[in-house]
């Protein structure tokens, strides 16, 4: 099958952007409101899941916006790459619309209007990202994504969610517009178009290997939303958004956009063989390496538990970047697939922090004694989530892990080995005494009885992400056949 | 301050000098600006407009739409001046 | 401001008969000459500008013999602004008038078709025409640029 | 007549109007405005139909007067002038509907005599755009230099004194650029630029020539406030009557830039220009990187909306004067994109400030806590402004600076790519300080639902066409250039 | 030497231009800078006036049916161009000149002086 022009990608992005307007509009009436989210929510999860038959059978989906510069149309095109992460994006949204309701009500937040239609116009970008069918569209999307979080961020309105805010800005947009856009300028005046393909638009350009170097550095760092360091600073400061923020954003759509693009990047931009032959690859992994290592060490002295969740978020986050480093195909399938299991493990975790502090109020590690008992499922599900994350088998993260060593033994790189299992070891030491805490301490004396769960809109969304994330071990064939069509490689 | 206009003016002065090198001399019958468009005023104005005073026919016809536009300048000025300084009265 | 013109009721200066007088002769003359100066610019140096300037100095040697008011007397603010306007309104419009009557935009000899008078006597004739909206124009101008310069804005008592 | 005379209707409609407005508009505002506003609207019409026209039959040369090219003054109606009148006319139009609120309130009674300086000033910006003759152009610059220092003098406070120090810069301006005629004159005995562009090859590039070149520039630069010649601009518009900033600072500037693209290719070639003397090609490229940079940095240090306008005003110059002389075609395409570009966001930020300094009298940053509560629609559409001018897509202003930084990366001047970025770093800093100030911090009285108190419809209406014409434009930036900008640069070029 | 003879009329203006422009740039007073402009101008005017003149010529104002009849002899005439050029440029200096004058009223209404450095100092405070 081959490529096919039609509206609906177009629609499929919108669909949540024109979703803000009513959403705006009803601004006295909550239920109305939560209802139009959760519509559009479910049109946008329908029209994806339409599209994806004929993604899978090789073919895809082209709507062209406008001609915006000569060569450089603003174009979304649905392929198996932009598939891979629509579907995971469109379907998490979903769950956190119904998980969001459940916390800003228990919570009786401010300015929920303005946090609902942030978050229809960042989910908007974010499948724009996905479905963008070159770099010109993709950075277009990736910037109105960053504008339309920055309300989020700052939703608090106090003195350090401002400072978190301008901090958050700083970093997203002044990496893409001072290294990003030259960079992707940089790519137009060597090609002479920005078009996503397969083998990578600047193959058989002659580029220099010094400027596709410059250009992976730019990349690398100039998609921020990644977190390779130094360019990491954001994500621990942007916790201060309300946990859906950044369970959703921080743990899904933001981070992953950024890996997305760097992936993106590497694989139809600048070309595996491309960097395979300038001897590329060590800049990428060695970057992302130190990373993996830095951030999982900082993680574990972190006593706030979503600062801790953001740190492992980088830490893994490196994983990805650093599977497509590796430019063998094992490992390149490997990165990609662990943007699937990580957002459902992730997810998962920041869901039970958010229950945690909606039904306990406690946001430190340090107060969680005992906290296993009175909120059990929620615990479990954290469990449920950790193991993904660490990597151990019968979980998603087993799958992407255990795929990225191959690639590192395929590429006969033995340091990478080393460093992929000692930071499992590290994800382990980090996630662990947590539950322990939780289960075996006892709570501290003097404590009022009087937690329970969560509400059910909170524990609905957790108990279903663990249990996908569990799911995502044994039934992960359309996310490994997507991320293989992407890569050119099998089917 | 009032060195540096000084040497600003005098920069300025030496720049236009050296450019002047190249310039005929005073009254030369033969530069460029006494030959090229001066030559068709002044063999064609009376023909062509019945105006013995070549200035004015030059001025009202040939370049008109300047003397228009000149007249708009000092249009301009009266307006400007009468709405810089009259002072808003209570109607 | 108000010192100086203090100091001048003060001293009356300008209030002398011989050269109240002298103007009062003069100012015809001067007028008239102003008027020759605008229509003879075809045969001889002159021409709107000139002529236009010398009709305004009549207006200030006016202000200047006797005051500001007076000379608001011959010819007041509001017909004053209506000249100035009519002169540039003469100029644009005849402009407009021949781009409408299908030439380009001040080609005299395209309003033959109003008036046949031929179409080089009407570049002549277009010239005079002009000529005199800047008169106008310019003679309005200078009289009120001197008016609003000399009393601060205020017409009332001037220098 | 084949020739069409539709542009010089578009001239002349204001130009006839100023003197209606002054003659009748004394008694009642209400005149003031139908006669602005209608003959605003014609030109706004007629300059899109002399666009159509230029699309068919090309350049159309016109000579006023009937007077064959050298004699008489010609006129240029060319691509480049086309799109310039659309855009004088239509920012004129939207700054008017505006404008007549503002000057209302801070002018009340003395509409005719704004608006007749006004209605001049936009015909004097058209005749500049439209000549194509030396010595016109420089009646033409004095008139739009009149009219607006009347204009800025119409202020309240130091607002004469910003405009004295406006007229003795302007007039330095306009007097080096007549020098620059002059020695022109001298050499080639013409004034008319297409004559000159012929003439001057055959004499070749003497001292002369290059000194009128130099005068000619600085004079223009003087006029566009070309860092450092910018002195007098910050406070000019700064303190002019809002209704006057909001014409000045969107065209003025941009109509000078225009002049000196118009002067570079049409009459010097561009062979002269750049390769005769690579030194100061790259050394204006080099003035443009720091004027880009310094004005940016000052901005940082203003605390009054209007007055960090007009810096970024000054940067963006910057902008446009290192596109032009970054001698490449994709440079000089996104100047000329970047004009269009730049007046219309400029225009929307300035409206924008003159909703909120008509409602809050000021545009202190501190005044501006919580106001996008009280004013959504007028700060919604400042926000689309904002994200223009920092360059976000697809917003109009990604699209320029796209071909500028291109331009810059073809050329290999990565210092210019360098300060076009960080100036867009800076922009992103000064406008999300706004945004924060005016959305995130609490009001601290006033905990509940601040009251909506929104500018009057009529400044808003012309706020969101604006903006959403920057955003169609910058969607339709593609045909936009491939139509009608690549045709409007000089041929051969 | 014989350049500056041949050319001395661009000697004489270009000494009247940096009279000018230093008063425009160097004065404190703002009428001085006001005077300075205008000394700029004509000197401007100066250039163009000298640009126009040919030996042995005489005014250019004709006899029109002569001139009808038998053409004009361009030698005998001098250049009219530059002359119509300068009326329109002192026309221009009038007019910004008045609306200079009238800015520099109001400042003198507002600040009581017109030295530059006492305006600022009243600022300052």
């Amino acid at each position: 099958m081959s490529v096919q022009s039609s509206i609906w990608p177009l629609v499929a992005v919108l669909v949540s952007l024109l979703a803000a307007i009513p959403i705006m509009l009803s601004d006295r009436t909550p239920n109305l409101r939560e209802s139009w989210t959760l519509l559009a929510a479910l049109v946008k999860v329908g029209i994806v899941l339409t599209l994806l038959p004929a993604v899978l059978a090789g073919g895809g989906w082209e709507f062209t916006i406008a001609e915006v510069i000569p060569g450089v149309p603003l174009q979304l095109r649905v392929d198996a790459m932009g598939m891979f992460f629509a579907l995971i994006a469109s379907i998490l949204w979903f769950f956190t619309s119904l998980y969001s309701i459940g916390y800003m009500r228990s919570l009786n937040e401010h300015a929920q209007t303005r946090y609902f239609a942030s978050f229809a116009v960042a989910i908007s970008a974010t499948l724009g990202v996905a479905f963008a069918g070159n770099l010109l569209t993709m950075y277009l999307f990736y910037e109105m994504l960053s504008l339309s979080t920055y309300p989020l961020v700052t939703h608090e309105q106090n003195a350090e969610a401002r400072k978190s805010g301008r901090k958050y800005l700083t970093y997203i947009l002044g990496t893409s517009i001072g290294l990003a856009l030259p960079a992707m300028l940089i790519v137009y005046n060597l090609a002479g178009n920005l078009d996503f393909t397969v083998g990578g638009v600047l193959a058989g350009s002659g580029v220099t290997p010094q400027t596709l170097a410059l250009l992976v550095v730019l990349f690398l760092f100039g998609f921020a939303k990644a977190g390779i360091m130094p360019f990491h600073g954001w994500l621990p400061a942007a916790m201060v958004a309300p946990t859906p923020v950044s369970s959703f954003l921080h743990g899904v759509a933001v981070v992953k956009a950024g890996v997305f693009s760097i992936l993106r990047v590497i694989f139809h931009i600048l070309g595996p063989e491309t960097l395979q032959a300038a001897d590329l690859g060590a800049i990428i992994t060695t970057l992302a390496s130190v990373t993996l290592l830095v951030a999982s060490l900082v993680a574990l002295t972190q006593d706030n538990l979503k600062r801790r969740l953001a740190y492992s978020t980088i830490g893994q986050l490196s994983y990805m970047v650093l599977g497509a480093g590796m430019l063998t195909a094992a490992g390149m399938t490997g990165g990609m697939l662990h943007i699937a299991m990580h957002a459902f493990g992730k997810i998962t975790l920041f869901f039970c922090a958010g229950a945690i502090y909606v039904a306990a109020g406690k946001k430190y590690i340090s107060q969680m004694d005992g906290l296993g008992r009175q909120m059990p499922i929620t615990f479990v599900a954290f469990f449920l989530g950790s193991l993904s994350i660490i990597g151990l088998p019968p979980l998603g993260g087993f799958i992407s892990k255990w795929t990225l060593l191959v690639g590192a033994v395929e590429g006969e790189q033995l340091i990478l080995v080393l460093v992929l299992l000692g930071s499992s070891l590290l994800n382990a030491a980090y996630f662990l005494p947590i539950v322990y805490r939780a289960f075996i301490n006892p709570p501290p004396e003097g404590t009022v009885n009087g937690i329970k769960e969560a509400p059910i809109y909170c524990l609905g969304p957790i108990c279903v992400t663990a249990a996908a994330s569990l799911a995502l071990f044994f039934f992960n064939g359309v996310f490994l056949q997507l991320a293989q069509q992407a890569l050119g490689l099998g089917g | 301050m009032k060195a540096l206009a000084l040497v600003a003016s005098l920069v300025t002065g030496a720049i236009l000098l050296y450019g002047t090198m190249d310039f005929p001399a005073w009254g030369d019958p033969q530069s460029p600006a006494a030959t090229h468009l001066a030559t068709y005023f002044i063999e064609n104005a009376v023909e062509e407009t019945h105006v013995p005073n070549l200035v004015t026919a030059v001025l009202g016809d040939y370049r008109g739409y300047d003397t228009m536009f000149e007249t708009v300048v000092i249009y301009c000025a009266g307006l400007a001046v009468i709405s810089v300084l009259r002072r808003s009265r209570k109607p | 401001m108000k010192e100086v013109r203090a100091r001048a009721e003060g001293r009356k200066i300008g209030e002398s008969l011989i050269i109240q007088t002298a103007v009062r002769i003069l100012v015809p003359f001067i007028q008239i000459f102003g008027l020759y100066v605008i229509v003879h610019g075809h045969y001889s140096p002159g021409g709107g500008f000139q002529g236009g300037v010398i009709l305004g100095a009549s207006f200030v040697l006016l202000a200047l013999a006797y005051d500001l008011k007076f000379s608001l007397t011959h010819m007041s603010e509001r017909v004053n602004l209506i000249f100035g306007n009519c002169g540039a309104l003469i100029f644009v419009g005849t402009g407009v008038l021949t781009a409408l009557f299908g030439g380009l935009f001040l080609d005299y000899s395209a309003l033959d078709k109003l008036i046949p008078l031929g179409p080089i006597e009407w570049r002549s004739f277009g010239i005079f025409i002009v000529e005199v909206g800047v008169g106008l124009a310019v003679m309005s101008i200078m009289a009120s640029l001197f008016w609003d310069l000399s009393s601060d804005g205020e017409l009332d008592e001037g220098l | 007549m084949s020739v069409s005379n539709l542009h010089m209707y578009v001239m002349s409609a204001p130009l006839l109007t100023a003197f209606f407005v002054n003659l009748f508009g004394r008694k009642s505002p209400a005149v003031v405005a139908v006669l602005t506003l209608g003959s605003l609207a014609f030109s706004s019409l007629a300059s899109l139909a002399v666009m159509g026209n230029v699309m068919v039959h090309g350049r159309i040369s016109y000579v006023a007067g009937n007077w064959a090219a050298p004699y008489g003054i010609e006129l240029v109606v060319d691509h480049l002038s086309a799109v310039m009148l659309i855009l004088i006319s239509v920012v004129a139009l939207l700054a008017s509907v505006s404008a007549l609120k503002s000057v209302g309130q801070e002018l009340p009674g003395r509409e005719y005599q704004f608006f007749a300086l006004y209605l001049i000033l936009i015909a004097g910006l058209m005749g500049l755009v439209l000549t194509g003759d030396a010595f016109n152009l420089y009646v033409m610059l004095e008139i739009t230099s009149i009219t607006s220092y009347g204009l800025i003098a119409m202020g309240k406070g130091r607002a004469p004194l910003a405009s004295f120090n406006y007229v003795i810069m302007g007039s330095v301006g306009a007097c080096f650029y007549l020098l620059g005629v002059a020695y022109l004159y001298l050499m080639t005995g013409t004034l008319n630029m297409a004559d000159m562009a012929q003439i001057l090859p055959t004499i070749g590039g003497g001292a002369a020539v290059a000194t009128a070149l130099g005068f000619i520039l600085v004079g223009l630069w003087v006029k566009m406030a070309f860092f450092p010649l910018h002195g007098w601009l910050p406070n000019a518009y700064s303190l002019a009557p809002t209704g006057a900033g909001l014409i000045a600072a969107p065209l003025v500037t941009k109509v000078t830039v225009y002049l000196m693209v118009r002067l570079m290719f049409w009459v010097f070639s561009s062979d002269y220009l750049f390769f005769t003397h690579p030194m100061v090609q790259s050394g204006i490229v080099w003035a443009a990187t720091a004027g880009i940079i310094c004005a940016s940095a000052l901005a940082l240090a203003q605390r009054d909306l209007k007055r960090m306008l007009t810096y970024i005003i000054v940067a963006e110059v910057g902008y446009m004067v290192g596109g032009v002389w970054l001698a490449n075609k994709t440079g000089l395409t996104g100047a000329v994109l970047h004009i269009v570009n730049d007046a219309l966001m400029t225009l929307c930020l300035f409206l924008a400030v003159a909703a909120i300094v008509y409602k809050l009298g000021s545009g202190e940053f501190d005044k501006l806590q919580g106001i996008y509560r009280k004013m959504p629609i007028t700060m919604a559409a400042f926000t689309v402004g904002a994200f223009s001018m920092i360059g976000v897509p697809p917003t109009a202003g990604f699209f320029s600076k796209w071909y500028l930084i291109l331009g810059g990366i073809e050329a290999g001047h990565w210092e210019y790519v360098i300060a076009l970025l960080f100036s867009s770093l800076v922009n992103a800093v000064l406008f999300f300080r706004i945004i924060e100030i005016g959305y995130f911090y609490k009001d601290e009285h006033d905990h509940g639902h601040e009251q909506r108190d929104e500018a009057p419809v009529l400044m808003q209406a012309p706020l969101v066409v604006c903006a959403v014409a920057l955003i169609v434009i910058g969607l339709g930036s593609g045909p936009l250039v491939e139509s009608i900008i690549k045709l409007a640069l000089p041929a051969g070029f | 030497m014989e350049l500056i003879v041949a050319k001395y009329n661009y000697w004489i203006y270009v000494v009247l231009m940096m009279v000018g422009f230093y008063a425009m740039i160097g004065k404190r007073n703002l009428v001085k800078k006001l005077i300075g402009m205008n000394i700029f101008q004509t000197a401007i005017i100066l250039l163009f006036i000298s640009a126009g003149v040919k030996h042995g010529s005489k005014i250019p104002i004709v006899d029109k049916y002569e001139a009808l009849e038998k053409g004009v002899d361009v030698a005998s005439i001098v250049n009219p161009l530059p002359h119509v050029l300068m009326l329109t440029a002192i026309v221009v200096g009038i007019a910004v000149t008045g609306v200079a004058l009238a800015i520099l009223l109001r400042i003198y209404r507002e600040y009581g002086t017109l030295e530059e450095d006492e305006i600022l100092e009243k600022l300052g405070k």
